[in-house]
C-alpha cells in the first residue's frame, strides 16, 4: 500500500478536490441524528461520530430507485453514471462495501451498484466507537481494501493509506507529504487503542451450528418483542434483499420498474403465490437472517446498527450469546 | 304527490330532500341527512388531548383543517397553551388555504354546473375546458397549503396542539406564493360568473346571520361571535345563544338563534364583516353590493366568489409576511395535561364552527361538544324551503331543480354535520 | 451489459393445457439445458420466474405457466403476436449429460411435469444415449394433466415407460387403469414406486409442488436409493433470478443456498444438508 | 370499450372520494379513461348499470346502506373498498366493543333507540371484498396506480409491509426510540411514512397488516416504554378496533 500524510489543517484542500470529482456525501447531524448527506462545505461535515442511521452503502443499491422505465413491453434501463465522492466512512461500512461488492460485482454483476460503486470514490476515516460497536469481534475494526483513500486520526494530521488509482492522483497533490513506518506504527497504535476500547464482544465459534439447532421455543422467547417491523435489515450494511415493483401509469402502456430495499423479516420475503409461505412465522424470519449474518459466514461487520435502532430494545449480540447459552 | 331528489348529488355525503304535497299545498319539506351517524363526541371520550385533533379532524374531509383548528384551539384553551406569533400566521395561511381549496371546488364545479345547466363538472369540462382546468389549478394552490403546512390534502398530521412538528421550508412557502399569484385570475373570474347570473328568488325571504368576528381584518378565526341583529358573545358562551333541538315536524336537530333559524358561511360573514375585506375583495364586495341580496340565500355562491380573491390574496400575504421576518425554528409549545375545559370556534367553509372539550387531570377528554356550520344551517335550508316551494308549486320539474340549487348554495357537507340526522319520533 | 434488463420476445401461440395452465410459445433463443428457467416479465404488472419446459433440442421455446397471481394471470391474457420480456436462462439445471448412459426416472406431480418435460424431450431426443427411461406422473384428474396427446402417446411407446397416478377417478383414468393396470394407479405419485425397480445406479428426478419432495424423498431413502443420484428442483420467491436479490435463499445455520443461482435443481444430498430445502 | 365505473360513498368523511377529486393534474384524463357510471360526489349523473370496478368508501351503518351494498356488490365485477372506514370500519369504530350504538346514541340525541343502526362494521362484513386501498384519506397516487391496473384487467399490488419500512427507507429517526408510541410496525405502509417523516408518532390510519401485526409483542414494547393500558387501548382502538387482537385489548 502507498502511504501519505495530510495536516489537519490540509483537510479543506482535500475536501475542494474531492468536490472536483464529484458531489460529496458525508455524515451530517441534524437533530442528534447521523446521515450520510450532500454536503458543499467540509464545516458542514461531523468528522468524528459514531454511526449513521442508513449505511453509507445507501449510495450504491439506493433505497428506492427507478431502475427501468417501459413503454409497450419494450424497456428502457435507467443507468446513472454520476460521479460522486463519499467523504469520512468507517471501517465497518467500508468492509460492509466488500461484503456487497462480492454480491453485487460478482457475475451477472447489477450495473446499477455496479456503476455507482465505481463512479464513487470512498473516503475512509478513523471512527468513534460506543457501547455498540463490536467489529471487532467480526474482523471488520480495520479496513484493508475497498476505499481509494483512508485517513488514520494521528492528532494533529492523518496518516492516509492509498488504495486505488484515484486515490493515488488525488495523493499526489503537494499539499500531501511522504509517510511510512512511523507513521504507520503511530496509527497501528492508535487503532489498536481503538479497538482496545470496545467492550462488546462476540464469540461467533461454531455460530452457525448453534442456530440451525436451537430450539423453537428458545427462539420465540428470543423474538417475543420483534415487531416483525424490519428496521433491523434496514439499516444493516450488507444487507442486500430488495423487492422489484412495475408502476403503471394512467396511460396504462407507460410505468416504470422500481425496485426497493427488502427485508427478510417481513411476510413477503418468502411468500409465494397461493399463499405458502417458506418462513411464516417471526422465528423462522430470525433463523434465516441471523444464518444470514453470522451462520454460514461472517457478513455482520459489528456496526451495532440493528440494535441502537430496533424499536423494540431487541440486542443482536444478546440475542446470539443467548443461543450460545451465555447468560445475558 | 311526493317530490323526491335522493341522493342529493354533488354535496359531500348523501342527503336527500323530500317535498310532500297535497292538493295545492305543500304539506312537508324535508332537509334529509340520512348518513349514519358516526358520534364523534361519545367515542372521543377518554381521548389524551394530543391525539384528540386527530379523531376530531376527520370528521369532515372537506373542511378538515377547521376542524383541525377548532379543536387544536380548544384544546390549547382548555389546557391554557399559547402559541407564537409565527404559529398563528401559518394556521391563518392554513385556513385561508382551505378556503381556496374549498370554495374551488364548491364554486366551479359543484354549483356553477347548475348555473350553467350540466350534470357535473366533467360534462361541464367538454364546453368549458379552459375554466375547469384553470378551477382544478387554484384548488391545487389551495391542497398545496394543506399539503405543505399539514403534510397531505385531506386529514393534516402535522397542525399539532402548540404549533406544527415540523415547519414548512421557505421554499415551500414561495410555492404557495407563486401558485396562488399563479391562479388568481380564477378567483377573479369566478366573482365575474357568479355576479352576471340571476338567481330564482323563490326562497327570498329575512335571513338572520351568525359568524366569527375576526376582530380588525377579515377573516375565519376570532374569539367572538356576533348576529345580524348587532348581538355579540364570547364563543365560550355559544350554548346560551346557539340552542339545539330537535324538531317535530322535519325530524331533524336543528340550531336556533333566539328561536328562529340563522344562516352561516360566506354570506354571513360579508353581511356581518365585509368591510373588513381589503385591497381588490373589498372593491368586488362594494362593486357587487346590489348582487349580495342577503334575504336570497343563493348569494350565498357570490359571497364564496368574493371570499376566494380574499383567501387568494391573504395567502400571499401571509406568505410575504411570514418570509419579511424569515422563518424561526421553532418546536411546538411544550403542553402539561391538567383537568379544565375549553372552546373554540372557527369559519370552516361552510361557516361558524364549534369545538369544545372538557378534560380531566390526565389530560383525557370527558366531554365533548361538536356544532358544525351544516347542522346550523339546517333549519334555514328548512326555512327556504318551505318558503319557495309553494312559489314553484306550478312546475314541479322547476321546483325540483331550484331545491337542489338553494339545498347546494349552503355547500352543505353532510359528513360533517356530526349530529344532523333525522331523528323519527312516534 | 445490464443484467435486469428483458429483452423481447414475440408469442407465437398460446394454448390452454388445463382449466389453469396454458402453453405459450415464445419467439426466442435462449441456447439452455432442461430445468433452466426464465424470468418472464408483463410490463405494468411484473416479472416471474417460470420454467423452460421445452427441450433445447426442440423449437420454438415454451412456457407453461399455471395461473395463480397477478404476473401469471397477465400472462394467460397473451394472444399470439403480443411480446413479452424474457431474461435468462438461469439457473443450474439438469446434469443432462452426467446421467448419460443410465436410468432416468423422472417423478412428477401436477405443474411439476412442465421442468420435466424438457428433460424428457431431451432423452428422447438422445435415446439411445440413456438406458431406461420411465416417467411417474401424478395427477389430480385428467382434466388437470398437463401435455396430455404427448403422454398419451407416450403410454403407448416403447422409449418411454409411463406410470400415472391420479387422485380424483374419472372416465379416461378408469380407462387406462383398466387398459394398464401395472402402471396406472389411484393415488398419490409415490404410490408409484410399489409398480418400479429401482436401479440404484440410475437417477431419480423429481419436480412437483413443495410438499411432495418430501414424501418421494423418503420413499426413495427407504429403498436406499442413493441420495446423490437424486435431482429436484424447487421453486421459492423469486424476484432477480441471479442471486441479488435474496428471497429464494434456503437454509439455515451453517448451509444456505440460493435456489435461483446454486439450483433450482438440487440433489438429495442437498435436501439432507441444508435445513428446510424440502421441508 | 371503457371499463364501467361507481364509486359510492356511506358513512364517513368522503375524504377517498376528495382524495379522487384532489387530483387535480389527471382529474380530467382519468375520468376520460372511465364509463363512469355513478360519483354522486361529483355528479348528478347516475346511471343504473353494472360496474367493471366499484370504489366504495365508509362503512355500513344503517339497513339502508346494508342493502344499498348488496345491490352495488351483485352489479360489480371487482368491488374495491377505499378508505379505513371501508377497510376497517373508521375511527367511528373505536369504541367497538366497550360502547353500545344505543349509548352512543342516548349520549349525542338524549334517547337510546331513536332509529335502526348497526355499529360500524367494514364492508367485508356484509360483502366480498376483492381489494382494500387502505388509509384515512387513501393515498393519491396509490389510487391512481390502482385504477390504472384495474383498468387493465389486473388487480394491483397490494401493500402488506409496515410504515416502518417506509420510515427507514426515508432515513426517519425512529419515534419509538424518543419516547413516543408510534404505531409504525403494526400498521399497513404505503403512505411513505407521513407522519414520522414530520416526527409525529403514526395513529395508524391505514389499518393493521392484517395476519402478520405482532400486537401482542408492540403491547409489550409499549409497555416496557412506560405507556398506561389505557392509552395503548385508546391508540390500538382509533384505526383498527374491528381487528379481533385489538378488540380484546383491555384498557
Ligand atoms: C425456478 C422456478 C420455476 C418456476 N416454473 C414455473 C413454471 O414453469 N410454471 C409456472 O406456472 N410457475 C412456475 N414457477 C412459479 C411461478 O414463478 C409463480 O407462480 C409466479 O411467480 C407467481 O407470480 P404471480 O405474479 O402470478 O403471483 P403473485 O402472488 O402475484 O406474486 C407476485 C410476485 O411474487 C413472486 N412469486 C410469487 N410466487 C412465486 C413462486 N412460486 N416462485 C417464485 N416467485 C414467486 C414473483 O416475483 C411474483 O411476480 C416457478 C418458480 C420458480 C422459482
Ligand atoms: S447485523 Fe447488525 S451489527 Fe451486524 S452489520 Fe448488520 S446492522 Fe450492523
Ligand atoms: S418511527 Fe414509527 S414507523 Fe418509523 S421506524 Fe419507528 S416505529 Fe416504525
Ligand atoms: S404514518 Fe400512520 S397515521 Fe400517518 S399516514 Fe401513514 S399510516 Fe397513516
Amino acid at each position: 500500500m502507498r502511504y501519505a500524510k495530510l495536516a489537519k489543517a490540509d483537510l479543506p484542500k482535500l475536501f475542494q478536490s474531492l468536490k472536483g470529482y464529484g458531489e460529496v456525501f458525508a455524515p451530517v447531524e441534524e437533530r442528534g441524528k447521523l446521515f450520510f448527506k450532500k454536503v458543499e462545505d467540509l464545516k458542514e461535515v461531523k468528522l468524528a461520530y459514531t454511526r449513521t442511521l442508513l449505511p453509507p452503502k445507501k449510495l450504491f443499491l439506493q433505497p428506492e430507485e427507478e431502475i427501468m422505465s417501459y413503454e409497450g413491453e419494450s424497456y428502457t434501463e435507467k443507468l446513472d453514471g454520476r460521479k460522486a465522492v463519499l467523504f469520512g466512512v468507517h471501517a465497518c461500512d467500508i468492509n460492509g462495501f466488500l461484503k456487497l461488492d462480492r454480491v453485487f460485482l460478482d457475475a451477472p454483476r447489477d450495473e446499477y451498484y455496479a456503476r455507482r460503486r465505481e463512479n464513487t470514490l470512498v473516503v475512509g476515516i478513523t471512527c468513534v466507537p460506543d457501547k455498540y460497536c463490536f467489529c471487532t469481534s467480526v474482523g471488520s475494526g480495520y479496513a484493508s481494501g475497498g476505499f481509494d483513500l483512508f485517513l488514520h486520526d494521528l492528532g494533529k494530521e492523518y496518516l492516509v493509506r492509498v488504495g486505488s488509482g484515484e486515490g493515488y492522483r488525488l495523493s499526489k497533490q503537494d499539499y500531501f507529504k511522504e509517510a511510512g513506518e512511523a507513521e504507520v506504527k503511530l496509527a497501528a497504535k492508535l487503532e489498536e487503542k481503538r479497538a482496545g476500547k470496545l467492550r462488546r464482544k462476540i464469540n461467533l465459534m461454531g455460530m452457525g451450528d448453534l442456530i440451525e439447532t436451537e430450539g423453537k421455543e428458545g427462539w420465540e422467547e428470543l423474538t417475543a418483542k420483534c415487531l416483525a417491523c424490519g428496521t433491523c435489515n434496514l439499516v444493516c450494511p450488507t444487507c442486500q434483499c430488495y423487492d422489484v415493483s412495475d408502476l403503471l401509469t394512467l396511460e396504462v402502456r407507460k410505468g416504470t420498474r422500481v425496485r426497493r430495499w427488502d427485508s427478510c423479516m417481513l411476510k413477503r420475503h418468502a411468500l409465494v403465490a397461493g399463499g405458502l409461505n417458506f418462513r411464516p412465522t417471526v422465528v423462522e424470519r430470525t433463523v434465516n437472517r441471523l444464518s444470514c449474518k453470522v451462520g454460514e459466514e461472517v457478513r455482520c461487520v459489528g456496526c451495532g446498527r440493528c440494535t441502537v435502532y430496533c424499536p423494540a430494545g431487541i440486542d443482536f449480540v444478546e440475542m446470539l450469546s443467548a443461543v450460545r447459552g451465555e447468560a445475558r | 304527490m311526493k317530490i323526491e331528489v335522493e341522493p342529493l348529488a354533488r354535496v359531500e355525503g348523501e342527503g336527500g330532500i323530500e317535498v310532500e304535497i297535497e292538493g295545492n299545498q305543500v304539506r312537508d319539506v324535508k332537509f334529509n341527512l340520512f348518513e349514519g351517524p358516526r358520534f364523534f363526541e361519545s367515542f372521543i371520550k377518554g381521548m389524551h388531548y394530543e391525539k384528540v385533533p386527530d379523531v376530531m379532524r376527520r370528521i369532515c374531509a372537506i373542511c378538515t383543517c377547521s376542524h383541525s383548528m377548532a379543536s387544536v384551539k380548544a384544546v390549547e384553551d382548555a389546557l391554557g397553551v399559547k402559541v407564537s406569533r409565527q404559529t398563528e400566521l401559518l394556521r391563518d395561511l392554513l385556513i385561508h388555504g382551505e378556503m381556496v381549496e374549498s370554495h374551488a371546488l364548491h364554486v366551479f364545479a359543484l354549483a356553477l354546473p347548475d348555473f350553467l345547466g350540466f350534470p357535473s363538472v366533467v360534462h361541464m369540462a367538454q364546453k368549458y375546458p379552459k375554466e375547469v382546468k384553470g378551477a382544478l389549478q387554484l384548488k391545487k394552490a389551495g391542497n398545496l397549503v394543506h399539503n405543505l403546512l399539514t403534510g397531505r390534502e385531506v386529514h393534516g398530521v402535522n397542525e399539532r396542539v402548540g404549533g406544527f412538528a415540523t415547519l414548512p421550508s421557505e421554499e415551500d412557502l414561495k410555492r404557495i406564493k407563486e401558485a396562488m399569484q399563479l391562479n388568481r385570475e380564477v378567483a377573479l373570474l369566478s366573482v365575474k360568473l357568479f355576479s352576471s347570473f340571476e338567481l330564482p328568488e323563490a326562497p327570498k325571504s329575512e335571513n338572520t346571520f351568525i359568524a366569527v368576528d375576526p376582530g380588525k381584518r377579515f377573516g375565519y378565526f376570532g374569539l367572538r361571535h356576533a348576529a345580524s341583529d348587532g348581538e355579540s358573545w364570547d364563543v365560550h358562551d355559544y350554548r346560551k345563544y346557539i340552542k339545539e333541538k330537535t324538531v317535530k315536524h322535519s325530524r331533524a336537530k336543528h340550531s336556533s338563534y333566539k328561536g328562529r333559524p340563522f344562516m352561516v358561511g360566506a354570506l354571513a360573514r360579508l353581511r356581518l364583516f365585509g368591510e373588513r375585506l381589503e385591497g381588490e375583495a373589498k372593491e368586488l364586495f362594494r362593486q357587487h353590493r346590489a348582487k349580495l341580496d342577503y334575504e336570497n340565500s343563493i348569494s350565498n355562491n357570490l359571497a364564496q366568489a368574493i371570499e376566494l380573491v380574499h383567501s387568494v390574496d391573504r395567502c400571499i400575504s401571509d406568505v410575504e409576511e411570514l418570509l419579511s421576518s424569515g422563518l424561526r425554528k421553532e418546536e411546538p409549545v411544550e403542553v402539561k395535561p391538567k383537568a379544565g375545559a375549553g372552546t373554540a370556534s372557527v369559519e370552516a367553509p361552510r361557516g361558524v364552527l364549534i369545538h369544545s372539550y372538557r378534560f380531566d387531570a390526565k389530560g383525557r377528554v370527558v366531554w365533548a361538544d361538536v356544532i358544525t356550520p351544516t347542522a346550523m344551517n339546517a333549519a334555514n335550508v328548512d326555512k327556504d324551503f318551505r318558503v319557495a316551494a309553494p312559489r314553484l308549486m306550478k312546475n314541479p320539474k322547476e321546483l325540483e331543480r331550484v331545491l337542489e340549487i338553494i339545498a347546494r348554495a349552503y355547500d352543505p357537507c353532510i359528513s360533517c354535520a356530526t349530529h344532523l340526522v333525522r331523528i323519527k319520533r312516534v | 451489459m445490464n443484467e435486469l434488463l428483458p429483452r423481447q420476445a414475440k408469442v407465437l401461440k398460446v394454448e390452454e393445457q388445463t382449466p389453469i395452465e396454458k402453453l405459450i410459445q415464445l419467439d426466442v433463443f435462449l441456447n439452455h439445458k432442461p430445468g433452466q428457467f426464465v424470468e418472464v416479465s408483463v410490463a405494468g404488472v411484473g416479472e416471474a420466474p417460470i420454467s423452460i419446459c421445452s427441450s433445447p433440442t426442440r423449437k420454438p421455446t415454451e412456457v407453461c405457466v399455471r395461473k395463480v397471481g397477478r404476473v401469471t394471470a397477465a400472462l394467460h391474457r397473451l394472444s399470439p403476436g403480443d411480446r413479452v420480456g424474457v431474461r435468462g436462462p438461469y439457473g443450474n439445471g439438469f446434469p443432462m449429460e452426467r446421467m448419460k448412459g443410465h436410468d432416468l426416472i423422472l417423478v412428477s406431480g401436477g405443474l411439476g411435469m412442465a421442468p420435466l418435460r424438457g428433460v424428457l424431450q431431451y432423452a428422447l431426443d438422445h435415446r439411445r444415449e440413456y438406458r431406461e427411461l420411465l416417467l411417474l406422473y401424478g395427477i389430480r384428474d385428467y382434466s388437470l394433466m398437463l401435455f396430455k396427446d404427448e403422454v398419451m402417446k407416450l403410454m403407448d411407446s416403447k422409449d418411454c415407460r409411463v406410470y400415472l397416478s391420479y387422485e380424483k377417478e374419472d372416465e379416461v383414468c378408469k380407462n387406462l387403469k383398466k387398459k394398464c393396470p401395472e402402471r396406472v394407479c389411484e393415488g398419490v405419485v409415490t404410490k408409484l414406486f410399489g409398480m418400479v425397480d429401482l436401479n440404484p445406479d440410475g437417477y431419480v428426478v423429481v419436480c412437483g409442488p413443495p410438499v411432495m419432495y418430501r414424501f418421494v424423498f423418503k420413499e426413495l431413502m427407504d429403498r436406499n436409493f442413493p441420495p446423490e443420484r437424486v435431482y429436484m428442483t424447487m421453486e421459492r420467491r423469486m424476484k432477480c433470478g441471479i442471486g441479488k436479490c435474496r428471497h429464494c435463499v434456503v437454509g439455515a445455520g451453517t448451509s444456505m443456498r440460493y435456489v435461483c443461482k446454486d439450483g433450482p435443481v438440487f440433489t438429495g444430498v442437498d435436501a439432507l444438508q441444508i435445513k428446510g430445502l424440502i421441508g | 370499450m371503457k371499463p364501467r365505473v361507481g364509486i359510492f360513498g356511506f358513512t364517513g368523511c368522503a375524504g377517498d372520494q376528495l382524495m379522487i377529486l384532489n387530483l387535480e393534474d389527471e382529474l380530467l384524463d382519468l375520468v376520460g379513461a372511465l364509463d363512469l357510471k355513478s360519483f354522486t360526489m361529483a355528479s348528478s349523473a347516475v346511471e343504473d348499470s353494472e360496474y367493471d370496478v366499484a370504489f366504495v368508501e365508509g362503512s355500513i351503518t344503517t339497513p339502508k346502506q346494508k342493502q344499498k351494498l348488496e345491490e352495488v356488490r351483485k352489479k360489480a365485477k371487482l368491488l374495491v373498498a377505499i378508505g379505513d372506514c371501508a377497510a376497517w370500519g373508521g375511527v367511528q369504530a373505536s369504541c367497538n366493543g366497550i360502547l353500545t350504538v344505543g349509548e352512543k346514541m342516548k349520549e349525542v340525541y338524549g334517547d337510546e333507540k331513536v332509529w335502526e343502526i348497526y355499529e360500524s362494521k367494514p364492508l367485508s362484513a356484509y360483502v366480498k371484498v376483492d381489494f382494500v386501498l387502505p388509509g384515512c384519506p387513501i393515498e393519491k397516487e396509490e389510487f391512481l396506480r390502482a385504477a390504472a391496473s384495474l383498468l387493465r384487467g389486473d388487480l394491483p399490488e397490494a401493500v402488506d409491509y409496515p410504515v416502518c419500512v417506509e420510515c427507514k427507507l426515508r432515513e426517519n429517526g425512529c419515534l419509538m426510540l424518543e419516547g413516543k408510541l408510534c404505531l409504525g410496525p403494526l400498521t399497513v405502509g404505503g403512505c411513505k411514512a407521513r407522519c414520522p417523516s414530520l416526527r409525529v408518532d403514526c395513529i395508524g390510519c391505514r389499518g393493521v397488516i392484517e395476519g402478520e401485526a405482532r400486537v401482542k409483542s408492540a403491547m409489550q414494547v409499549f409497555k416496557e416504554a412506560g405507556f398506561k393500558p389505557d392509552y395503548v387501548r385508546a391508540r390500538l382502538r382509533m384505526f383498527a378496533a374491528n381487528y379481533p387482537e385489538i378488540l380484546e385489548v383491555k384498557g
